[in-house]
This record gives C-alpha cells, structure tokens and sequence, in this order.
C-alpha cells in the first residue's frame, strides 16, 4: 500500500472537494504558490477563482467567506499560523457561528478554517505557538483535531460538507505523519464521533492530534510493565463524542486525558468535569496540558518544558493507577 | 411615479419609527431601538436603484434599509416584539433583521463587520454567474473599524459588484466625525481605488441618482463605488437616550439638523392630495401591521436553541 | 450608611485611581459622555488626557493601550459590549498577555479592560449578549467578575494596580445592585481571592457575578426545606481561588456551580475538573450554565432560557443532594 | 562620518544575516530567520536619524532595526539561539527581540500590529513631557492589516510623535504588492491626513534625510508622518525558502532587485581603505559575537515560565 502523509492528506481531501463540487474554493495567504503545501497543485488544477490569494487581511476575508457561504458557496480559507484565529474570533465565533440562530433559520454558514501547523513548531517562539481548539470549542463552532492520515482527509472532507463553520486544527507535529493508505479506502469520518485507537483495559487516555502519538508510546512502554493502555482519540473536539468516552471509561473505570490546550477550561477541562459529572472511576482522573497562561518561550528546551509531553503523560498514568478513591 | 414611490417609502419609514417608539415606550418592545428618524432619504434612494434580486447588508439602525428593501411592516414589527410570526421569528430582534428572499442578508450588531460579507457576497453571486448587486450600509463610524477598510481593498482589487454606503449622521454615537476621522471619509474611500461621491442624503432623488449610478457601474464589473451620504440623526442614538440625555449636541445644532426633512422635502414634490392619499395609506398599513405583530405567538421557550447549527451533528 | 450601587462603585474606583495615580487614564467609546455612566464625572475632574474618547477603532485603541503602558502609563479600557472582547481577542491574548515573557521581562504590560454591562442585557440579541470570561481565563489572562459593589470597588482598583493585563466583567445583571456600604471601608479586594458569601453545611454553590443573587436567593429558599447551602465567589475566575474553594468543599462535600458561560470548557468546566481531581465529594458534581455553543435569541422569554438560572440551580441542588457515589 | 556610519550600520547587518544564515543551515540557531539582506539601508538610515532615547517597533524581518538602533550583536546572536544571555534571555527568539533599555519595544511577529503599540508609546511618552519619538517599521503586506490603518486614524487624529515607515519589498511572502495593495500605499497613508513620501529605500543617506525631516516634524509636536521606502529582499522571505523553492519571483526580477544593492550604494562613498577597515573590523566584531553567542548558556527548563507575570498574584 503507498504511504500518504497527513499533510498530503489534507490536500488530497482539499482537492477532491474541489474537484466533486462547483462550489468549494480556497483562500488564504499564499495558496497560489502553496507556501505551506496545504494548496500543493491546486491552483493549476482548478485557477484563480478556485483558489484565491488573499492580501493580509485576515478580518476582511474571513467575513468574505461568510458572506459567499451565504450566497450558497463552500469556501476553506486557510490560515498560515494559528494565532491569525485570534485576530478573527469575533468574525468566527460573532458572524459565522450566529447567522443561522439569529435568522431564525433563514441561512446557513458552511465555512471551513483550517490551520497546517498548529500548536509548537519549534523555534517560532510566543505568537506563532499557540493552540486554540479548547476556545472554539467553548463558544460552540464545530472543531476537529485530526490525529492520522486518514482522518486528516476524512475529516477535511466531513468538515467541508458541513452545513456550519468548522475550524480544522492539523497540528505541526502530526502533519509529517505517514501512514500506509490504500486510497480506495479514504472516506469521509463523521464529526462528531471518537475512535479507540489502541484497545486496553487498565485506563483510557483521550488523546486529540499529534498527541496520540504520545499516548501510542506510552501505551507501549507501558504493556512492558503488565499495563494496558486504551487511547481514545475523539478526533472533534466539538461536539465531544461522550458516548464513545463513557464506553471506553466504563471498561477502564480510570482516566488520563493529554491536552495540548492550557488547563484552566481547555478540552482537558472538560473531559474531566464530564467525568465528575458521569463517570464511575477507580481513581481520580488527571489532566496533562499546557500550563495556566502558557507563552511558549523561544529555546527550545523551554518550548518543549512547556508542552504536555510523554513523560507528564507517564506520570499520570501511573499516578492514576495508583490512586484510590 | 418615481416621486410618489420616494415618498411612500420615507414616509412609510418615519411613521414605522415613530409608532415602534411607541411600542418601545409600552414595552412591547424591548431592548429599545436605534431610530432611523431623518436618515430615511438614504434608505429610499438607495433601494429604489436596485433590483429585487440585488442585496443588501444592514446596520444596528437598520429598518428604514429593510423596509424599503420591500419588507413587509407586519413582520418587521412582529420581530421587534420577539414574535413567531417575525422576519426571523423573534430570534433576531431590532439589530439582526434578516429576509433572505429578499435579499437582505441581515443587519449586524457589530459596527463595520457588514461591508465585507457583502463584499463576499456580491463575489461569490458574480461567480455563480447571477448579474447581482451588493449593497452594504453603514455610518460614519464604521469609517474607522479597520475590518471595513480591508474589505475596501479586497473589493477594489477583485472589481466586486458592491456599493458602499455610507451615512454620515455626524456621529458615532456620541463622537462627532470631525473628532474620529482624520482625512475626509470620501478621501479614505478613493484612496483605495474607488470612486467616492458626497451625496446629499436628505433628498432621495438625489440619493436615487447616485445610487441608480454605482449600480449600474458595479453590474456592468467596473467594480464597487462608494457614496458618503450626508444626514442628520434627528433623534436618539438608541432609545435609551430618551431617559438618559447625553450631552453632546446643542439645541441650535438640533434645529438646523432637523430643518432639512426628507418627509418634507420629498413630501414637497407631490399634490397635496396624492401625498394625504399615500400617508392614510401608510397609516392604515401600520394598523394592520400592529395588529397582526401584537397578534404574533410568542416562540416556545423550549425551541430556544433552534436553529443553532444548521447539520444535525451536534447532539446536546 | 449610604446606599452604594455598583455601577457607581465602578465609577467611585475609577475616579479614585486617576485621583491617587497620575499615570492612570481611561478611554473607550463616548467615555468623555459617559454612555455608560462608567466614567460619570471623570471628563469634568481629569480633562481630555486622562479620559480619551476614541473613534470606533477597538484593535487600534487596545494596542495603542499597550503601547502606552508599555511606556509606563496604567491605561483603563471601556469596552461598551462584551463582544468586543471578541474582536481585540489577539490584542489582548497574544500582544499585552504576552509581552512580559517574550521579552524575558524586560517590561510589563498594566492594562485594565472593562465591560460594564457583560452578559445578558435583555432584548440586546445575539451579538451583544456574551460573557466571554472563561476565554480569557484559558489564555491566561487575570479574570475579575465582581458580585457586589464592595467587590466591584476593590476588584477594580486592585486590577487597575496590577501589573498584568486584567480584564473586568461586570455584568448587566449586577450592575444596579445597591448595597449599604460605609465609604470609608472601601478598600482593595486583592485578585484570587474568593469569598463565602454565605455559610452553610449542606451544599457548595459556587456562583459568579450576578449569579451570586441567584444562588443567595436559592439558599433562602432551601433554608425553608431545612437544606444549608454555602454559598462561594471565587470574584477571580483566573486566577481560581482553589484553596478557598476546597476548604469549603471540605465541610460541604457536595458541590453546584451556575456559570454564565457556555458549558463546554468554560468556567465551569474547570471547577469540575478540580473536584474531579481533587475533592472528596459525597456525590458527583454539577454544573448549570449556558448551553453549548450558546447563541442568545432576542426575544425575552428565550433568552432567558438559554441563561442558567435559579430554577436549574435548584434542580441541580437537589439532584446532588439525592446523588450517590 | 554619517557616511561611514551608515556604511558600518548597512554592513554589520548584512554580515549578522549572512551568519546568521549560516547557522541555521547548521542547526544552531532553531526556527530560522526572515532575512532582511537588501533592505538594509531602511534601518541603517531611520535609526541614524534617531536619538538613542527614541523607540521603535520592529517586525517578523527584524534583525536590522534592532542592530541598526545599537543592540549589541552578541546578544542579538545570543537570542536567536535562544540563550539565556540573548537580548531577551532565550525566551524571544528572532521575532521579539526587545531591548528596551535602548529603545527597542519589540518586534512582533503578528503583521501590522506593531504600529498601533509604537502610537500608544510615543503618545504616552509625550504625555509624560518626554520630547520622545516613536518609529514602526512594517512591510507592504502590513498596509492591508485593518488594524495598522486604524492606528493612523488615531495618530493623526491626536497628533502623536510617530513615524510610520513602510519598507515595500514588493511582496508579502509570495503575494506581490500590486496584487495586494489597491490604490497606491503613498495615497492610502496620505489619505489619514498624514504626509507621505516614497524614499529610495536602497539609499541609506537618501532614507536618513526623509527620516530626519519626519522626526523633527513629530518632535516638534507636527504629527506623524508616513515613509514609503521602495525595497527589495534579495533572499527569501523566511529561511525555510532556501530548502522548499516557492516559484513567483522570476530570475530577472531577481537580477534587477538585487543590482541595487545598500552596502554596495554606501560602500563606493567611502575610500577603499576606510572601507576595507570597516569591513575587518565587522567580521572581528561578529567573531567575538558569536563567541560570546555560542559560550552562553541554555537556559533552566524549570524557568520556562519566569516572567509570565510580573504581579505575583498567580500561584499556578
Ligand atoms: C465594533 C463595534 N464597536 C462599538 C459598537 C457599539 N456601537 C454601536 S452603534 C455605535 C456607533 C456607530 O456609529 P455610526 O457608525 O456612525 O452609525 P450611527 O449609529 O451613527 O448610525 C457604537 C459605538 C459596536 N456595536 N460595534
Ligand atoms: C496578521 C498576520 N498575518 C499573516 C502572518 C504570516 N506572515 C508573516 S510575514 C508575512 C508577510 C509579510 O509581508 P510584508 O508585510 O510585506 O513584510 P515582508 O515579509 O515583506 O518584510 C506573512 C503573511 C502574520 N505573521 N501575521
Ligand atoms: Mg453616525
Ligand atoms: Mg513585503
């Protein structure tokens, strides 16, 4: 079977979209020449009025996306970095978010954000670090976390169908990712809907993007020592697929979530509140983030001091584990 | 014919305004109001150039926009009294007004976030091959939100059929132009490649003219044009003023404001009989139109979320 | 004693920092006039250099404000609606909160953001009805709801003595709440510091703002049916006063809290993630916000459905109260 | 002497650039850099027209306005290897160098920001009796940010010590300027009521005369001013271009863009000996730089989040 990447991925989903439907285009800063590969093809493929090259005007065109979703078209804007959601969450979570309650109905706004490299890519230091689908998630817009290369393209493309704003977080450290593919098989993964990705019965840990990675590995390192490790990657962010969490929950009574959000009211947050709410547990669960207020710092050893990573992710394992009610 | 149509529509605004105080000071309205009162000229002119099918984006003080975008008053009124029976049955209130059938793809509450929805609007329509106008209004103060100035540049550089209104009222609520814009508000506009005209926004014939202009301009894919209407708010802000008085504009300033009424002026064109003939017309629309807005089902609480996403995906 | 309103108790705040601290000053929209009554008075006693009207240009003001504290100043934000916070979020989230690190320290960035009438103001509609606090509590950023005028006074001259970006809530809900206050007792209420407003054995309510009349009133009420309920104000949602909180939750056991935020990863998500972690409870938790992805319709009777309120405080209550581990 | 300051200025930077690349290639420095080789003679010639008292911002391409403003090599090296004697400690990086003992307010990684935060200063300065003047440097693709043109608005309007200084590459990233900017970036500055000049950007004594007579008229309580310094980037747009080729500049333009080139404009002002000392004396300064970069320390990851806060209130 060839090997697809995630990145690749994402850009076949992209041209596929285009491809089955008059109505999808791109927009963004260089996705003409496909500054970050997302576009790779694209504008040859399909020109100008497929794929558009925004000046940097991120309000403006985010609007603009809303105002063509309205005069019925699918647009997927692309931003370069992910705090660029920062500078239009009034023009997601204000405009493309409210439209159809506040019509009563009368419209919808099936806008794709997707972000190619999100979360810390080592050496862009504070402002280009940043992480943001706990806020989305928050204010209600549908937010996806793909986590392999399969999702990627299923999940784009789920994403792209959807009648409602959709932000799309493909993290840095998951777009390198390779996975055996048979291409037939690519098809749309619904929203709304986890995935155990490694079965076990000890403890699950819920694990979103690049993370899983990490909770793979640890699950490894872990079956070493007699410890079985379930990882449930809900792949949306929101809605959350609490069904699937509470099955998963029910067989391993025990619960570590990795997070690369902040603590304070990010996904880790609310997996864990859903948990006191719902769940019966052996123990107590425990979050691994970012932590409160986190600026990622340039060194990257800081960079990293400040990312959830495996060996937090260890720790809590085992904290859990030991831990009693 | 054109007059009487002029006439009808400032008329049908004013008196709108006036009876949704009232209903303001009643409380069958709630959240008050941003009246319209002594903009009307720009509303009227501005819609009778376009076409049914062209649309529009609309402001927090937007229903002299609607209705002379051809909304009916009964549902107009009905939304600002939260009923069923409303443009967007009671979900969207005074500041979200919205009848896509009409073309108007709402009003927004945020000051400069329209003119570029209807920037993407227009393009994604042109695209689609549909000859369609846009028209997006809004005040003076949205001159500063950089949020519309990028859209600006966005439509100049894609030639998209838009027309940009803008009313220039003196004041953002209470800051006066003269104190937030640097530079000329026509000079800020061609200074982006398009042409910008000074209007007298009390006459709609003139309003009309211009309009009737950058339309057939924007259709014809020379690209948007913008228009800086000069008006004069001739009541509140926002209907809290009523109780609270803000001090910041003199009584003479008021008088001289007010003494240039596009009901007068447009009211002046016609025989005094046609004019009586069209406002008892108007007076017996209203009546109709309150009672069936009084007469509107409150929604049901428990649909309080209707509507919220469009796919079904999200399960609460 | 003099009735004291908490609007005023904002202005009295502000008034007596621009009096006490020359490097203060306020601006915003139609402050020289006082729209908001925020800054009654305070164009008359300072002149335009320490109360400056503003064209409608949030992202340009909030920066500006940066700059200047930047350069030494402690610059006061009226924002007149709340999802204006939406529009500056980058100014606020990515520029001042993240200055001081970036520049290992080099400078501090004492900024005050205020949004008097947050929340709910009925018949305002979907736009103008948010309470984003949870948002900045997840980026980080110092998070002030004041309950009474007492708080509101101290909460705001102690953000405006902070040297950290602060942003104050004061929702439209409280701001006529009038309590006798003797004005000389007026002092600063410092930041994380949380409060039992009510003692009681029974139950832990946890409430913010104008919530706190909300959860007295059930108190009251629950009193008649012989139910204790303690009743807690955080008044800083970030930083949590979790040590208050878990001392209270310590003798009560049990534990609601009513947020105004959306459920998802808001406010109250994170005070169930600490129970879940942390706390010792007698039954699972509850939370009673706004729902998911909440969008406030205008007319009256579903907008106050869409608020969490006293009916669902009580329901909750009561359902924890019969909850078994 | 200016001419010789200049040539040290444009010549320091261009060799930190060149080193600089040299160790990305060999991984001591992470991340990459934007590499401001070309442009050199805007910073070399705005900061010469500056008292070290003055401020500036700075942007993604910042390396040269903060060598330029007399930032010490070292410890700008030092940062872009994120070591604890770096300008800001490690924690910065080549996108916030900030050293604001000598003026440099930081530069911002976010694209037209800077400028409104560089207004807030100079306004507050101003405000505190200093004689100050604040400098904000941005590219072309800045001029389409709606929150820079906000900050015009607000510094005309209240007349702030700033000068704005355009550096026109010709591109954003890969988007040309004549694709991006509608009307001309002159006309849209002009249009805020600022006066506005197009400079020889690749002239360093041409940009110190512009910028001496913006600074005096900002010092003298004039108001801003707008620099429009024609440029261009002789090499990528951020260092990750040397390994993924991106096609829109073609190999003429290039030739072109490049013949032009600072060091070479200022150099043949001086004589060959002058020069060639200024040139030896560089490269010992960058050797020791790079020394003193490469002695320094890592920083603790136990400190990474030290200076989060500066009030104490927030126990994590
Ligand atoms: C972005 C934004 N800032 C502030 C407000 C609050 N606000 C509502 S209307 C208004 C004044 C608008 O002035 P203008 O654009 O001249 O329109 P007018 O009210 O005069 O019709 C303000 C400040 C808002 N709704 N949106
Ligand atoms: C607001 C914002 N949008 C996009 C980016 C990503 N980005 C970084 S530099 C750049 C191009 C900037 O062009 P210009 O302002 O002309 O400066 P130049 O790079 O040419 O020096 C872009 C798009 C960003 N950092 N900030
Ligand atoms: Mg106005
Ligand atoms: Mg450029």
């Amino acid at each position: 079977m060839p090997k697809l990447s995630y990145l690749k991925a994402l850009n076949r989903a992209l041209g596929d979209e285009l491809a089955a439907d008059e109505s999808v285009f791109v927009l963004g800063e260089d996705v003409r020449v496909a500054a970050s590969n997302l576009t790779a093809g694209l504008f040859d493929r399909f020109g100008p009025e497929r794929v558009l090259d925004t000046p940097l005007s991120e309000q403006a065109f985010t609007n603009f996306a809303t105002g063509a979703a309205l005069a019925g078209l699918r647009p997927v804007i692309e931003f370069q970095i992910p705090s660029l959601l920062f500078l239009v969450f009034e023009q997601i979570a204000n405009q493309a978010h409210k439209f159809s309650l506040m019509t009563g109905g009368q419209c919808q706004v099936p806008v794709t954000y997707v972000v190619p490299g999100s979360g810390s890519r080592t050496g862009w230091a504070g402002q280009h670090s940043d992480h943001p689908y706990s806020l989305f998630a928050h204010v209600g817009v549908k937010t996806v976390v793909p986590s392999s290369p399969a999702d990627a393209y299923g999940l784009l493309l789920s994403a792209i169908r959807d009648n409602d704003p959709v932000v799309l977080f493909a993290p840095a450290g998951a777009l390198g990712i390779r996975d055996d593919v048979d291409y037939a098989s690519l098809q749309p993964v619904p929203l709304g809907v986890g995935r155990i990705v490694r079965e076990g019965a000890d403890v699950t840990v819920v694990a979103l993007g690049h993370l899983v990675q990490d909770a793979l590995a640890a699950a490894d390192e872990l079956a070493g020592q007699g410890i079985s490790v379930e990882v449930f990657d809900p792949r949306t962010v929101y809605p959350l697929d609490v069904d699937g969490l509470a099955a998963s929950v029910a067989r391993t009574r025990r619960l570590v979530v990795i997070d690369d959000s902040n603590r304070t009211s990010g996904f880790g947050a609310e997996v864990l509140a859903v948990a006191a709410e719902r769940f019966d547990l052996d123990a107590p669960p425990r979050r691994v983030t970012r932590p409160d207020g986190a600026v990622l710092p340039f060194a990257p050893a800081l960079d990293r001091a400040v990312q959830p990573g495996r060996d937090h992710l260890l720790a809590a394992i085992h904290g859990v584990l030991e831990g009693k009610r | 014919m054109t007059a009487e149509h002029l006439y009808r529509t400032v008329r049908l605004i004013r008196r709108f305004e006036e009876r949704a105080m009232d209903f303001v000071r009643s409380g069958e309205i709630v959240g008050g109001i941003h009246p319209y009162v002594g903009q009307e000229a720009i509303a009227a002119g501005v819609c009778a150039a376009l076409r049914p099918d062209d649309v529009i984006t609309s402001t927090h003080r937007g229903h002299g926009h609607v209705l002379a975008k051809g909304v009916d008053p009964a549902r107009m009124l009905a939304e600002l009294m939260g009923r069923e029976n409303g443009l967007n049955r009671g979900r969207g209130g005074s500041m979200h007004a919205a009848d896509f059938g009409l073309g108007i793809l709402g009003a927004n509450a945020i000051v400069g976030a329209a003119g570029s929805i209807a920037t993407g609007a227009a393009w994604a329509y042109q695209r689609q091959g549909k000859d369609v106008v846009a028209v997006s209004f809004f005040g003076d103060g949205a001159m500063n939100e950089g949020m519309l100035l990028e859209a600006f540049n966005l439509a100049v550089l894609w030639r998209v059929p838009v027309v940009f209104v803008c009313e220039n009222n003196g004041y953002a609520t209470t800051m006066p132009v003269r104190s937030a814009v640097a530079g000329s508000i026509t000079g800020r506009a061609r200074a982006f490649g398009m042409p910008a005209f000074t209007v007298d926004g009390q006459d709609p014939e003139k309003v009309l003219a211009a309009t009737t202009a950058a339309v057939s301009r924007a259709r014809s894919g020379r690209g948007p044009t913008f228009l800086e209407c000069t008006t004069y708010r001739f009541d509140a802000h926002h209907t809290f003023e009523h109780r609270a008085r803000l001090n910041y504009r003199s009584t003479e300033e008021l008088s001289t404001g007010r003494s240039r009424d596009p009901v007068e002026i447009q009211g002046e064109r016609l025989a005094a009989d046609v004019r009586a003939a069209v406002d008892a017309e108007i007076e017996a629309l209203l009546d109709a139109a309150a009672g069936v807005a009084l007469g509107g089902a409150h929604p049901d609480p428990a649909a309080a979320l209707e509507f919220l996403y469009a796919s079904p995906e999200v399960n609460r």
